[in-house]
């Protein structure tokens, strides 16, 4: 598609991921590629993310325009007093999920995780879920063991963990495939089904962004979005596979391709749903959860950092 | 240095720091989760600062083994590979690749040979430690005293052990002062492996703050690294006039 | 035994000048020898060839039959670890420990034997050096101004004992003292200056030694010889 | 030692370290997911050693720019850390503090003040590689040279210059040693930055090689990080070589 | 101008016996002095007291008026980057430029000029160590076997021509030659072995310099006071 402006009336604007360049990221990239944001007047620079990194932060310090944070991160932000808004929420299902081997054991209720060895980042976002769903199926810390996580799969692949935490979108697939070929079986845990939601990836800049300059927000998000649902589509399926491929070439195809397909039910559930959509319920739980694990000292009103205006009519 | 003149200077340099961020902070008017302010800084200090310390004492007596086996290492490393024979090239260059891989590329390789825990932890810290001691003493080791090694070659008596005392001998100086200074990397790299590898210390600790996205915890912590640190250093340093003294006869 | 050189020649590399120039002497005696000569005129190189510290010469330098050839120069130091006499303790091969001792006293070191060697006077270093290369097993010692910073009278004492107890063993004495070397040495190797032609000749010594004595009209005459031949 | 030397014994070093995972892999009957085989590492090789080559090359280029810096700034702390007055001590406790922070707790801080870019890259490469040639630096630059010394300084002509000179010139075999063996710690440190920073680079694959748990891919990278690195340590010590020979007129 | 030295006592710190028991002597007269005694007197030790660089003695020890105090030893260097004449070249004081070229012709170190200073004998490496200090502005030079390893006929050339150039200036020439301080110097003091009682006395000697005759048998006479001195 050619751009309807000229370059030279393009606004320049910095979108700052939270993660590398893969799968979570698809919509992002399709934006960029089919020209959506030039076609909304926008000269975007998407840069990718990383575990060092924290979009919030360039916000503040002008180094980024817009970024993609998760929930929890945006609530700790604003505990201390960030002047960050949200402005679409990308995964309606948390993509921190555990995978296990369900030859050993299966979890049908919570109370399954009892006497096992579980992976857990101490400090990550994994550790707060993880607690709560170890007290909502009234497990005590001192039933279980837990296994401190990092770079390396070893432990489990030699079944020294039971469950370990993944992006069940990215790794998990990898995983599954690896395990796969070596024929090992592989399910995942996740927290939505046992009633604990925590908000990931969502949209975000700064409040004087919002307030100075809405026609940019505006053109960004729904332009954003509009990518999103594209790169979503069934049709488009076999384009962002392409894109993908130029972009994580270290992912062989047929695992893309797995990884696309459940990526996509984690950001549209289903085929009508509106994709951006903040679920509410969704953030206050996760405050809530943030509250009761002391990871804040007190709730920051999460729903007022809402700015969903930009994307609705 | 008098111990009490390095801390102080310590404690200056920080407090520079500090100001430094502060002054950033306002003046472009930053929150504090980008940059915390010093009520925030003060507040987490109350908090943690006890198990910070508890935690910086853990890693620096992993620091103190992994530095003595560090030094050790590169003393025969250095000793076997100051030759310019083929097995002292060789050993040069394995222990030369060896550094080169960063440690977050071996860590898996050391995880899956060695599992989790101190041991893990004492080797990653001393393999970051034991270079730059390494490098000091091929130089030192590979560079011949000619005016007293000269008779006992000769005669036949400068076996190796004695080669490597007289060198060692006419540069202690500088061998005490890179073996002390490596105390520095050996905490570094003890704080680099609790990061990657471990489930205790200061740099576990570092690891979760920075997960939760803290920085007044890693301030808290950075401190609590530099005045143990500065004091290590210090004791080393005495040590090592102490040794100089004592061989020496002066 | 004997040491002969026959038409030595040799430039540093990345000098033009020729240091040697189809250089050649015999000393076929054992016995105290003397290389004497102009300051840079060659002698330490010389040294250096003999012992096989400097190679890329050509022509011929044998050294027949001997076995240990020593060289003892006067920027020799001794490791800073322990005491003199430590030191000269470790190196003393056994059976020689009362040489040792001897020479300690005739020395005139046994007060500083508990020094490090930095802390000794420049002659006191001197003489440590040399006591340490005369406990060696040697058939030709090199010394190579090693007594340049010991005073005279410690330096004749010194010269006797050494003939004294060393009758057999070839020494080379690189000096630059006219009247010593033509005392104490039986053959004088004088270097003459650049451009002379033998670059070398040999002069015999009075070879003075404890029990004979010293005619002082016979060593003026050498001294004459060994002055004229420089000249 | 001839540069092919230094490649083939690098390559026996690796194949011995690969042989020894194999051997641990088919004893213990470890899968391909824990250990590669060495089919799946071959492959991997066909697959991605083109591109892998290219990070790494871009990887020593920012190295190579990181070690310059490296090395100047260590001669600057040395040459200014080198004497015992206020001053120099002062300087001395700032470098070493400096160091004793691991690089990955001062990352967020030197990214919110620095944002992302080719600089901080360099910046993080210098600070691991310059802290070794420091220590060198100041055990060398701290001890005098009297009996060339003791003239200039009687008679007012030692400016801190000829000092630096006259001790640089005394101790280059050291001083080169050290030097052509940073270029290692450049390498390694370069690696870290970018496996925490960067979005190019060996150490960016390697990090996602990481998340991606590819064995097969790592040990590929390690492969060509050894190669390119044995080259450039090799053409260095020869630089080192030539820098002796035209200072000294050996 | 006078070197002054009264009631000096100094022992070693770490050592028992005492190096210097009141000690004194003066220098009154600008001139050319001479340090003899047996090597480990302490003839080093009292010249870096005299330059300040040993302290902890108690007595004077004054240099009354004297600037610049030069202390020269045979172990001095060069840095070895560039060749010893650019060395020279660098530390002559601006006026002096002749006086180094002449000092280089009669010292007889033309020829090696562009050599680095490892690459010369001991004693080219000798001379040009004093060149370097005999251009500088000082008062006193002190030379501590400055000359140890050059020959004779050259170190009489070059006593002879820094008396000539220098008439005005204190010189302190350690050395063992009887003869020569005998022969050169204006003043000698004689430091006598170990417990006797004055350490040190002062002879005085010929005063030896170009366009002066020397008599032999007052030489001789010289000789035998230092020599009677010394025993
Ligand atoms: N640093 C020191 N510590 C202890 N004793 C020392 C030290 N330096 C010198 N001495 C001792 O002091 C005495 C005098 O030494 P000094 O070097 O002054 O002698 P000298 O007269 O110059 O002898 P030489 O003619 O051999 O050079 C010697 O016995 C020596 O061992
Ligand atoms: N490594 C070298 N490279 C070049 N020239 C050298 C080297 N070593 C010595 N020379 C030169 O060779 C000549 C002879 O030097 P050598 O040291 O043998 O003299 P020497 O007779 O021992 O003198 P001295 O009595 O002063 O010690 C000198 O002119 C010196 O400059
Ligand atoms: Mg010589
Ligand atoms: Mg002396």
């Amino acid at each position: 598609p050619t751009p309807v402006q000229g370059s030279e009336q393009l606004q320049p604007v910095t979108y700052r991921l939270k993660w590398l360049f893969n799968v979570s990221v698809a919509g992002d990239l399709y934006t960029d590629a089919t020209g959506i944001f030039r076609k909304n007047g926008l000269d975007v620079t998407t840069k990718e993310g990383g575990p060092e990194r924290d979009a919030i932060k360039e916000l503040e310090m002008g180094y980024a325009d817009f970024g993609v944070a998760s929930a929890d991160q945006v609530i700790r932000a604003r505990a201390k007093g960030a002047p960050v808004v949200v402005l679409a929420q990308l995964f309606q299902t948390n993509p921190l999920q555990w995978i296990y081997y369900p030859d050993r054991f299966t979890i049908h209720r919570l109370a399954d995780l009892r006497g096992r060895v579980l992976g857990v980042t101490f400090g990550g976002n994994d550790e707060a879920i993880l607690r709560t769903l170890l007290s909502k199926g009234k497990v005590g810390e001192r039933d279980v063991t837990l296994f401190s996580v990092r770079y390396d799969y070893t432990p489990f692949y030699r079944k020294r963990v039971d469950i370990w935490p993944v992006y069940r979108n990215a790794q998990g697939v990898i995983l599954a495939d690896k395990l796969g070929r070596e024929g090992e079986s592989v399910a995942f845990l996740n927290p939505a089904a046992f009633g604990v939601i925590f908000v990931a990836n969502s949209v975000v800049t700064a409040e004087r962004t919002a307030r100075e300059n809405p026609d940019l927000v505006r053109r960004f998000i729904r332009g954003l979005m509009r990518g999103w649902t594209e790169a979503m589509h069934m049709d488009n399926h076999r384009a962002v596979l392409y894109l993908l491929q130029r972009h994580d070439p270290d992912t062989p195809r047929h695992v893309l391709d797995a990884q696309l397909a459940i990526t996509r039910r984690m950001i549209q559930p289903t085929p009508e749903f509106s994709i951006g959509k903040l679920d509410v319920n969704g953030w206050r739980q996760t405050e809530a959860i943030m509250v009761k694990q002391k990871l804040i000292g007190s709730p920051v009103a999460i729903e007022k950092t809402f700015r969903p205006e930009f994307l609705i009519e | 240095m008098p111990l009490h003149r390095r801390i102080y200077q310590f404690l200056i340099i920080y407090f520079l720091g500090l100001s430094g961020l502060m002054l950033i902070k306002y003046s472009v008017g930053l929150s504090d989760y980008v940059i915390p302010g010093p009520a925030d800084v003060w507040e987490t200090w109350g908090t943690v600062w006890r198990r910070y310390m508890r935690d910086v004492v853990n890693t620096l007596l992993v620091a103190m083994v992994g530095q003595v086996i560090s030094v050790f290492l590169a003393g025969l490393v250095g000793i076997f590979g100051r030759r310019a024979t083929w097995l002292g090239n060789f050993i040069k260059v394995a222990a030369y690749n060896v550094q080169a891989y960063p440690i977050v590329a071996l860590a898996p390789i050391l995880f899956i040979l060695l599992g989790d825990g101190i041991f893990t932890r004492l080797l990653i810290a001393a393999m970051i430690c034991y270079f730059p001691v390494l490098l000091s003493v091929i130089g030192i080791m590979s560079e011949p005293v000619t005016e007293i090694e000269h008779f006992y070659r000769v005669t036949g008596r400068l076996r190796w052990q004695l080669e490597v005392k007289i060198r060692a001998f006419e540069n202690l100086t500088k061998l005490t002062t890179v073996i002390a200074g490596s105390a520095t990397l050996a905490f570094a790299g003890t704080i680099v492996a609790e990061f990657i590898a471990a489930n205790a210390g200061i740099g576990y600790s570092i690891r979760i703050a920075l997960y939760q996205s803290d920085l007044s915890k890693i301030l808290v912590a950075l401190f609590l690294i530099g005045i143990v640190l500065s004091i290590y250093q210090g004791l080393l340093e005495v040590l090592g006039r102490v040794v100089q003294r004592t061989w020496a006869g002066t | 035994m004997e040491l002969r050189c026959s038409e030595l020649s040799f430039t540093y590399p990345g000098t033009t000048i020729e240091l040697f120039d189809r250089l050649s002497f015999t000393m076929g005696q054992p016995g105290f020898h003397a290389l004497i000569g102009p300051s840079g005129v060659g002698k330490t190189s010389l040294a250096r060839m003999i012992t096989g510290d400097i190679t890329g010469f050509s022509g011929v330098l044998e050294t027949d039959g001997m076995q240990g050839l020593l060289y003892s120069y006067n920027l020799e130091r001794l490791p800073g670890w322990s005491g003199v006499g430590k030191h000269l303790e470790k190196i003393t091969p056994p059976g020689k420990h009362s040489l040792r001792d001897d020479l300690i006293e005739v020395f005139g070191i046994r007060s500083v034997t508990r020094a490090r060697f930095s802390q000794l006077s420049l002659g006191q270093q001197n003489r440590v050096n040399l006591i340490r290369s005369l406990l060696q097993d040697f058939h030709l010692l090199i010394m190579d101004e090693s007594l340049a910073n010991v005073d005279e009278m410690t330096r004749e004492t010194i010269l006797l004992k050494i003939k004294d107890l060393f009758p057999d063993t070839f020494f080379l004495y690189i000096s630059y003292n006219v009247i010593e070397v033509s005392k104490f040495c039986a053959g004088i190797l004088v270097f003459r200056g650049p451009g002379k032609s033998p670059q070398a000749v040999t002069v015999p010594g009075q070879d003075y030694r404890i029990g004979r004595t010293l005619d002082k009209d016979r060593l003026e005459g050498t001294m004459l010889e060994v002055m004229n031949a420089a000249a």
